[in-house]
């Protein structure tokens, strides 16, 4: 894949959202996004993870055009969409999102076929095409177009997750936000889910913006992958890169949480709790549990991202000294 | 679990009434108003005049059969206006949030603060006696509570995925609120406009006893009550019968609440008064 | 604590304010006026000099806008005005009946509370058991009285028939008098609690943190003692502040029936007579009692639930 | 070995819906030896947390215990009085909950919820247990203990609440944990330090946990011993490594091909997940015979008709498959 | 007779609303606030309920002049206020100055304002009101701008005379001072007012009873259950009460009705086009069952009207005979006036049992027999006193008082009358106007009788009303109280001084 234009590029992309405040003094802000730079390539899956609270789903919103961005931009294809209005409609054709809760994602009130029909009427298709495209969209999801008249509680957890996929694609749009696709699922059922992500990408070229907390999950589908420490990106890098070389402590730790059922060691402790993002700690924000912290992490200005190698960049200051042996920085 | 007793008794005596209202012309033996014989005046039960006859010698059978209508009228309609009012306001407050929700909770708080029997007292001196009136004083006075509940379910549903993913589409918010939101915070609503039906034909009969009912001569069940109380020893049949229908029907408005409320609401019992 | 109240406090003020515009617009188109009101009986109908002079004594001949800047103004000196009928304060006529109206709703909810709390909880013990389904049955067929019947039936049963109670009046402030009124105008709120906590004491057995009470080895009566009845109280309290409203409403029925001397007779005879200072003034202060019990409760809620007073 | 602190034998869990009883729980039967660590592993709903709940004594209708025996220190726990009953929770047994956000009092300051614990059973005075609980909180790593032990549940992250219900559970030296997906509802970094929290404290005061879980990773990693339970029945039984390298049953065998364990992709390439066809069935629903045969891919003729029984493995442990007959 | 007791209380009771307006009675001419009044106060004259007019009360003697412009009185001197002081010419002066006061409109005022110099001094343009001059401690001259008779004004309880000293004070306002047989001792608002007695009252040896409370009562069905359960010894009937009590054997031993002087009826609006036309207005009279009505649903609470003037009015005509009921002579006169197919109007009614909308419900079906559709538009008393004076309506049904003087009563349908005052249905009839011009122009009694009677014959003719009927007044009492007056006027207004209690009222 060439360097051509990113499907999405995101600049600079900051949400805050005002608390309390109100008649004493000005309201605090949290900074849910803050400062974030990525892009989605064609084709490409992006892995998203992070601790709960870090604005993992801020981030997507902000995509999808629900959230309006404090500052930053976002473009799609090259070009900066505005977020209201008609704009919603166009953005629509472009960014779906799947839902992490197959239960209260669906409305119980609205048969499969009415929740696929209607943004097909609403974006102008008409007539016949409708039930060709219903049916259509439900095969490549691998449900049989008769359950189409059936209503959401009438499916299992699967199959609700499958028409969430189908109402996501029934735009074609060229890219899903999957925000935890899977863990809501039993997890029998979590791996045919997967794959049908995994084989709707392939078949519709599509691209991903994928969150989770499972790192099995992301390790197994994500191209890239995004660690994401209150509201910024503290490493991104190739899956390889992430998975079998991460460099920040905090990526570190979080692999190192999983546990591992063939070996029952001491996992690396992260002390402390996650800070109040109300009054995100000075320097790098994660310095309060890092268990390589040094004076100079406390201190501002907090270190940036930092590209260690093609593609891997990390915002650590001492990037370079937690090096394992053997690489280069 | 258990049989829904309330449910079943509620909906039946509440069917009940609303049957006699709607077939009261077929059921009644007089008309309600322009049969008066001055003659029967105040016939004690009997053949001719099942529930007897009220102080202008009116078939009070009659009367109660289209007092119903009055009563239901009141009763539903008040309840319907301020079910649209409450919803209206409450979801798109939830939905919209910002100064629109600030204002609207100005007005709820202020709409819960005044008792609602009071501005309806004070809407009724205002507008003199008469159904339309009546209809303006409680269907002005009471969606407070309707329009809380709305905007607190608008605000737990509007992060679900549904109406995100509804959003996502590009639908408009007025379509995300009436087709997404709107039938899936009806239950609990039709729970409490359904008990304030109750009470609108109970503010009614209190309004009718402080002068301030319906126009008559059409019979409602508060003003044949109303005007009853002063025969309650020498006619006791003249006020027994409407105050029996009134009961009946709200204990069945309520019973049909309750049950409805199990079905449709199962947690919130707590929360809604 | 101490933000939360003048937070709490503070929001009051626009409430008022609103309910002050309200109802003055409402009560400025109004027809009838006090001076056509001195007459209503068709006997000593006031001569129509006589009514003019009145008017304009009263400043109901100015312009609406006049009257409204002259109300604004009083209001903001904390000053309700004089009333028509009394040419005194209106502040002073709202007083003398402040007391016997919160006599006949503290005890009206006394009673509602004593009564309907124990049942509620009762029931809730045991639902499903015959006790259960007799008081809510109860419960519910308080609620489908009109009160003023209600309270007519009370006086013949209690006062006519039993000679227990005296049917009427204000006696001399004492208990006697006050038994008839509170109980007709508490029926209602006794049979909402009675519901409310059985409904909240039956959420509350089934939630989460008394089952791990539970597995802690608690006695069934330890665990209502030291979880559930906390629990149980903050929703009762919010009820009972909501009620007090519906109580407040109601005693413009109860108290003209039994010739009580409260701030709902006032009300109505104020209205009747077109004595619009008064009515405004009380249902200013009726909106702001309302307020302030609604204020304590929250108050008390917040001193128990320690979460609300950070939302 | 001697007896077992606890032995469940056929364990029978009804469901009563409209008079008619579903077995959500049928024939399980385990044992956890003092101070071992036993999990349970399973998917949503197949009867994990009403086992434990029947162990405790917690089941609240419509769930009762239809039949079985649950062998405590000698006692069947099926057949002692309430009172008794009453007396061992929390003593003896103790449980933890997956919901650290609703299972504590709101209104009520952590500290002194814990200090129930030695009222109620070191009939300890209200300020003893005060202090006491302070220890217990500082026991399970919260910093700050006395100043914590003021607060109230909703000032807790999910993580320091999970830790006080560690405390509470622990307080009276209990000799069986039972301890109901403890970490689900966190955050995996903060997971790892529960789950070593639970690990330290068992190891050091030899008590013996049932870690419940629908993580298999996790399971196998704090636990010796697992059983694995489908549709309210125990499928397999075995150490816990041998579950992973090994396993005996379709099911078990199924799962761990369909999960994407870390670093597999890395080893192995992207390959396709096995998928397990079909869905978990509903307690009112279990099929007749083997209750995973609609799904199995190793189906037998007998697997739809016959219930199959336990069979030893030579390897050590149980399982519940005709394949193994 | 029995010889009164002295001591006991008295419990009367307010019937006409939940409330006193307050303890100033200037202010207020509502029958209910003269209840109580009554108790505290006295006016110039009284209502001899015996002579059916109004006596000198407070003057030994009244004196007219020549031209009957000035009346000079002679006060007497064994009044006391309950103050202690006794009553003087100042009072007198105080009092009718304090009714014409600038700022405030006292309804007295439109009585006092027939006092020369009056209006000058209520438009600030002069000091002192001309037409009141102290002769002496006891004697006061009171000069009218026209001839009068004072009395008929000068009883009414809102004219009663005040301490001068007192009633400028602020006190006066919550605790009033009057002339009457009990003093003062305690008012709670909405509920009930009481006093003790005077010793200094001017009525030796009265009044007999030691305590008075009246309890405020508007609801009848409460007064019911209060009257019956002993707790009131009086109440005032409504028609289905009056039935209840008079069936009941030991009730109905103590029942007072009187005739009293209101006439019911209902006005119909001439610029209302049907209603121009007399033959409309009498169509109506025939068309209605007066009687079956009066029988049935006011249960013979009432007279039937034959035309204005009540039954005890001194002008009432015997010989009368009421409009029949007679739909076919209904139907013939309305075909007469063009409205064989009838016309549909809008009444305006309030909720007065007697008077109000129960009525008019029974009349609509005897309309609707001939051809007339009635709407009801149902109103409080407040509005309906308003509205028709403004004229805002089709038809009305009221109360309005005809008495006690037949030539006031008629007065109102004189053309100069205006509205707003009393000529309620814009009656304009020249010879009337003659009549009733005659009848005050003259001092002959006799003379102004006929006039009046006349007067009262045209009007029953052209039917500016329906006839309806004229009060009577009933009032149960309990077998303790004795005393009680049949005042035609307005039964339940009575000389407190004069009820007297036996040992078997259970009040102490
Ligand atoms: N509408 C909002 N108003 C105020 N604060 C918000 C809002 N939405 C999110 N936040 C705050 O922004 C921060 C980031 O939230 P976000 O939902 O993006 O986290 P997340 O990474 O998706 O977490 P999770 O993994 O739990 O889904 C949190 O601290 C949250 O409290
Ligand atoms: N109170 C209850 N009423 C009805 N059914 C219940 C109740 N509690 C549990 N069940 C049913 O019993 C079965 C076992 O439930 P259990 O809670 O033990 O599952 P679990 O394995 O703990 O699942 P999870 O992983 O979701 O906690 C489930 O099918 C559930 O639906
Ligand atoms: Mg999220
Ligand atoms: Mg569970």
């Amino acid at each position: 894949m060439a360097e051509s234009t990113p499907i999405l590029r995101i600049e600079d992309l900051a949400v805050h959202f005002p608390q309390g405040g109100g008649l004493f003094g000005a309201p605090r802000m949290v900074r849910a996004v803050d400062g974030v730079d990525l892009t989605l390539a064609r084709g490409e899956c992006l892995g998203l993870v992070g601790e709960s609270g870090c604005g993992k789903s801020t981030l997507a919103l902000a995509v999808l055009g629900l959230q309006p961005p404090t500052r930053g931009r976002i473009l799609v294809e090259g070009v900066e969409g505005a977020a209201a209005g008609a704009a919603r409609k166009a953005r629509a054709r472009v960014a779906q999102m799947v839902f992490q809760d197959p239960y209260s994602s669906l409305n119980p009130r609205q048969s499969v076929r009415r929740t696929l029909e209607a943004p097909l009427r609403l974006h102008g298709v008409a007539g016949s095409e409708i039930d060709d495209r219903i049916a259509a969209m439900l095969k490549h999801v691998g449900l049989r177009p008769e359950l189409a008249d059936r209503y959401p509680h009438e499916f299992s957890g699967g199959q609700r997750q499958r028409i969430g996929i189908a109402r996501a694609l029934i735009l074609e749009p060229r890219v899903v936000v999957l925000d935890e696709p899977v863990s809501a699922l039993d997890v029998s059922i979590r791996a045919q889910i997967i794959n049908l992500l995994l084989d709707l990408k392939e078949r519709l070229g599509l691209s991903y913006i994928m969150i989770s907390h499972d790192l099995g999950v992301v390790e197994h589908m994500s191209d890239r992958v995004a660690v994401m420490y209150l509201g910024r990106i503290v490493e991104t890098g190739d899956w390889r890169d992430i998975f079998a070389r991460p460099r920040h402590p905090y990526t570190r730790a979080l692999i190192a949480a999983i546990p591992d059922p063939f070996e029952k060691k001491r996992t690396m402790r992260m002390t402390g709790e996650v800070p109040n993002p109300l009054a995100p700690p000075s320097g790098c924000r994660f310095h309060p549990r890092c268990p390589e912290a040094r004076e100079a992490c406390r201190a501002e200005p907090a270190p940036q991202l930092e590209t260690i190698a093609a593609g891997h960049r990390v915002r650590c200051l001492r990037a370079a000294e937690l090096a394992p042996a053997g690489e280069t920085a | 679990m258990k049989f829904r007793a309330n449910l079943w008794i509620g909906g039946a005596l509440f069917a009940t009434v609303v049957a006699a209202g709607a077939l009261a012309p077929w059921l009644a033996h007089t008309d309600p108003v322009m049969d008066a014989n001055l003659m029967n005046a105040e016939l004690p039960p009997g053949a001719e005049f099942w529930f007897g006859a009220d102080g202008q010698g009116r078939d009070i059978y009659s009367r109660v059969l289209y007092g119903a209508r009055i009563s239901l009228t009141v009763g539903v309609l008040s309840q319907l206006i301020n079910t649209v009012i409450g919803v209206a306001l409450g979801m798109s407050a939830g939905y919209w949030g910002g100064w629109w929700d600030d204002v609207v909770s100005g007005l709820t708080n202020m709409m819960l603060a005044i008792p609602s029997l009071v501005f309806a007292l004070a809407i009724m001196a205002i507008l003199s006696p008469g159904l339309t009136s009546l209809l303006i004083a409680l269907g002005l006075t009471n969606w407070s509570y309707t329009c809380r509940l709305s905007r607190a379910s608008t605000l737990s549903l509007k992060n679900l995925g549904y109406v995100q993913a509804a959003r996502i589409l590009g639908y408009g918010d007025l379509r995300i609120m009436l087709t997404q939101i709107l039938p899936n915070i009806l239950g609990p609503i039709i729970v409490i406009g359904t008990l304030g039906m109750g009470g609108a034909v109970l503010a009614e009969a209190a309004l009718s006893f402080l002068g301030l009912g319906i126009r008559p001569p059409f019979p409602s069940w508060g003003s044949m009550l109303s005007d009853a109380r002063d025969q309650i020893t020498t006619a006791p049949w003249v006020s027994v019968f409407p105050g029996l229908a009134i009961f009946v029907t709200v204990l069945g408005l309520n019973l049909l609440g309750d049950g409805l409320r199990d079905i449709l609401d199962p947690q919130s019992e707590a929360r809604a008064r | 604590m101490l933000a939360y109240l003048a937070r709490r406090l503070i929001q009051t003020i626009p409430i008022l304010l609103a309910v002050a515009g309200v109802i003055f617009i409402l009560f400025s188109v109004i027809p009838g006026s006090f001076a056509s009101s001195l007459g209503d009986d068709g006997k000593a109908v006031l001569d129509a000099d006589v009514m003019a002079r009145m008017n304009r004594e009263l400043g109901l001949s100015d312009p609406l806008h006049v009257r409204f800047a002259r109300y604004v103004g009083q209001l903001a000196q904390f000053d309700l005005g004089s009333s028509f009928r009394t040419r005194q304060p209106v502040t002073g006529v709202i007083a003398e009946r402040l007391w016997p109206s919160a006599q006949l709703a503290i005890a009206s909810m006394l009673f509602a509370i004593v009564v309907g709390v124990p049942l509620g909880f009762l029931a809730a013990m045991r639902p499903g058991s015959l006790l259960d389904s007799v008081s809510m049955v109860a419960a519910v067929s308080g609620l489908s009285l009109p009160k003023f019947w209600l309270g007519l039936m009370l006086m013949y049963l209690f006062a006519l028939k039993l000679g227990w109670f005296p049917s009427f009046g204000y006696g001399d402030g004492g208990l006697k008098h006050l038994v008839l009124p509170a109980v007709a105008l508490g029926v209602s709120p006794l049979a909402l609690l009675a519901r409310t906590t059985r409904a909240s004491v039956l959420e509350i057995m089934n939630a989460d943190f008394v089952r791990t009470a539970r597995s802690k080895g608690m006695s069934e009566s330890r665990v209502v003692r030291w979880h559930l009845t906390r629990n149980a109280l903050v929703i009762v309290l919010t009820t009972v502040g909501l009620q007090f409203g519906s109580v407040i409403g109601q005693a413009v029925v109860v108290e003209k029936l039994f010739s009580w001397p409260g701030l709902g007779s006032l009300l109505v005879d104020s209205v009747s007579l077109r004595d619009i200072p008064v009515v405004q003034g009380c249902i200013l202060t009726i909106v702001l009692i309302f307020l302030v019990i609604n204020l304590v409760v929250d108050v008390l809620c917040a001193m128990i639930d320690p979460r609300i007073k950070y939302t | 070995m001697s007896e077992p602190l606890l032995a469940v034998e056929n364990l029978r869990i009804d469901l009563t819906i409209g008079g008619v009883h579903h077995a959500a729980v049928k024939d399980v039967s385990f044992t956890i030896g003092r101070g071992e660590t036993f999990g349970l592993v399973g998917e949503s709903g197949c009867g994990k947390s009403v086992t434990a709940l029947a162990l405790i004594g917690l089941l609240r209708p419509p769930l009762s215990v239809g039949a079985g025996a649950i062998r405590f220190k000698g006692h069947d726990l099926a057949q002692i009085g309430a009172d008794d009953m009453r007396r061992l929770r929390g003593a003896s047994v103790s449980m933890i909950f997956q919901e650290p956000m609703t299972a504590l009092n709101p209104l009520s300051p952590v500290g002194r919820q814990i200090a129930e614990m030695f009222v109620l059973h070191k009939g300890a005075t209200w300020v003893e247990a005060e202090k006491r609980a302070v220890e217990a909180l500082a026991s399970v790593r919260v910093p700050a203990p006395d100043r914590r032990a003021k607060d109230y549940p909703h000032q807790l992250s999910g993580g320091m609440r999970q830790r006080v219900m560690i405390a509470i559970a622990l307080a009276c030296g209990p000799d069986l944990l039972l301890a109901d997906e403890p970490t689900t509802a966190l955050d995996v970094t903060v997971q790892a330090e529960i789950l070593e929290l639970i690990r330290d404290l068992s190891a050091a005061r030899g008590t013996a946990v049932l870690m419940i879980s629908h993580d298999l990773g996790l399971i196998a990693n704090m636990c010796a011993r697992v059983g694995v339970m489908y549709a309210g029945r125990l499928v397999e039984e075995r150490e816990a490594e041998d579950v992973f390298r090994d396993p005996a049953h379709p099911y078990t065998a199924g799962l761990i091909a369909s999960l994407p364990l870390l670093g597999a992709r890395a080893r192995h390439g992207r390959a396709r997940l096995q998928e397990i066809e079909g869905v978990v069935p509903s307690v009112t629903a279990f099929p007749a015979g083997c209750r995973f045969n609609p799904r199995c891919a190793e189906r037998l003729e007998r697997c739809a008709a016959d219930d199959p029984a336990e069979t030893a493995l030579a390897a050590g442990g149980r399982v519940r498959c005709w394949r193994h007959g | 007779a029995q010889t009164p007791r002295k001591g006991g209380t008295i419990r009367y009771t307010a019937p006409y609303g939940s409330t006193f307006a307050n303890m100033d009675i200037h202010t207020s001419n509502r029958t209910q606030d003269e209840l109580w009044a009554k108790a505290i106060h006295r006016q110039l004259y009284n209502w001899d309920s015996v002579a059916n007019k109004p006596v000198p009360e407070l003057a030994t003697s009244v004196t007219a002049s020549a031209d009957g412009m000035t009346h000079t009185f002679k006060l007497r001197q064994d009044a006391y206020f309950h103050h202690g002081r006794q009553l003087k010419a100042d009072d007198v002066i105080y009092t009718f100055t304090r009714i014409m006061s600038p700022k405030v409109a006292y309804p007295g005022s439109r009585y006092v304002r027939d006092i020369k110099g009056a209006e000058a001094y209520q438009k600030g343009e002069a000091k002192t009101i001309e037409g009141l001059k102290k002769i002496d401690d006891f004697t006061v001259e009171i000069t009218f701008k026209e001839k009068i008779e004072p009395g008929f004004g000068f009883m009414n309880s809102y004219l009663s005379i005040y301490p001068a000293d007192e009633a400028e004070k602020e006190s006066f306002q919550a605790k009033p001072i009057g002339l009457g047989p009990f003093k003062f001792t305690e008012y709670v608002p909405g509920s009930r007012m009481a006093g003790e007695r005077w010793e200094k009252f001017y009525k030796p040896g009265k009044p007999y009873a030691d305590r008075f409370v009246i309890s405020i009562m508007g609801e009848a069905a409460a007064r019911d259950v209060a009257f019956r359960n002993r707790e009131i010894d009086a109440s005032i009937l409504g028609p289905a009460q009056y039935v209840a009590y008079k069936a009941d054997a030991n009730l109905s031993k103590n029942i007072l009705e009187v005739a009293e002087v209101f006439t019911r009826n209902m006005g119909m609006n001439p610029t209302f086009k049907p209603f121009a036309d007399k033959r409309v207005r009498q169509a109506i009279n025939h068309a209605i069952d007066t009687d079956l009505i009066i029988k049935r649903l006011v249960r013979d609470k009432a007279f039937r009207a034959t035309s204005w003037l009540p039954t005890s009015s001194p002008a009432y005509d015997e010989t009368l005979k009421p409009y029949a009921f007679d739909p076919d002579k209904a139907k013939k006169l309305l075909t007469e006036a063009g409205y064989a197919d009838g016309f549909e109007f809008e009444w305006t009614a309030s909720a007065n049992e007697s008077w109000g909308v129960p009525i008019v419900e029974a009349v609509i079906p005897m309309l609707a027999r001939v051809g007339i559709k009635v709407k009801i538009k149902p109103v409080e008393g407040t509005v309906l006193s308003e509205v028709v004076r403004k004229g805002e309506y089709q038809a009305y049904i009221w109360s309005n008082t005809s008495g006690p003087d037949p030539y006031a009563a008629l007065k109102c349908f004189h053309s100069k009358t205006p509205q707003n005052a009393c000529n309620y249905v814009l009656y304009n009839n020249p010879q009337v106007d003659k009549l009733l011009d005659e009848a005050g122009a003259t001092d002959d009694q006799g003379k102004r009788i006929a006039a009046l009677k006349q007067v009262n014959r045209i009007l029953q003719e052209d039917a500016p009303v329906w006839f309806f009927n004229y009060n009577k007044a009933v009032m149960a009492y309990q077998p303790w109280l004795h005393g009680l007056q049949a005042n035609a006027t307005e039964l339940a207004i009575q000389y407190y001084e004069d009820l007297w209690v036996d040992e078997t009222s259970p009040a102490k």
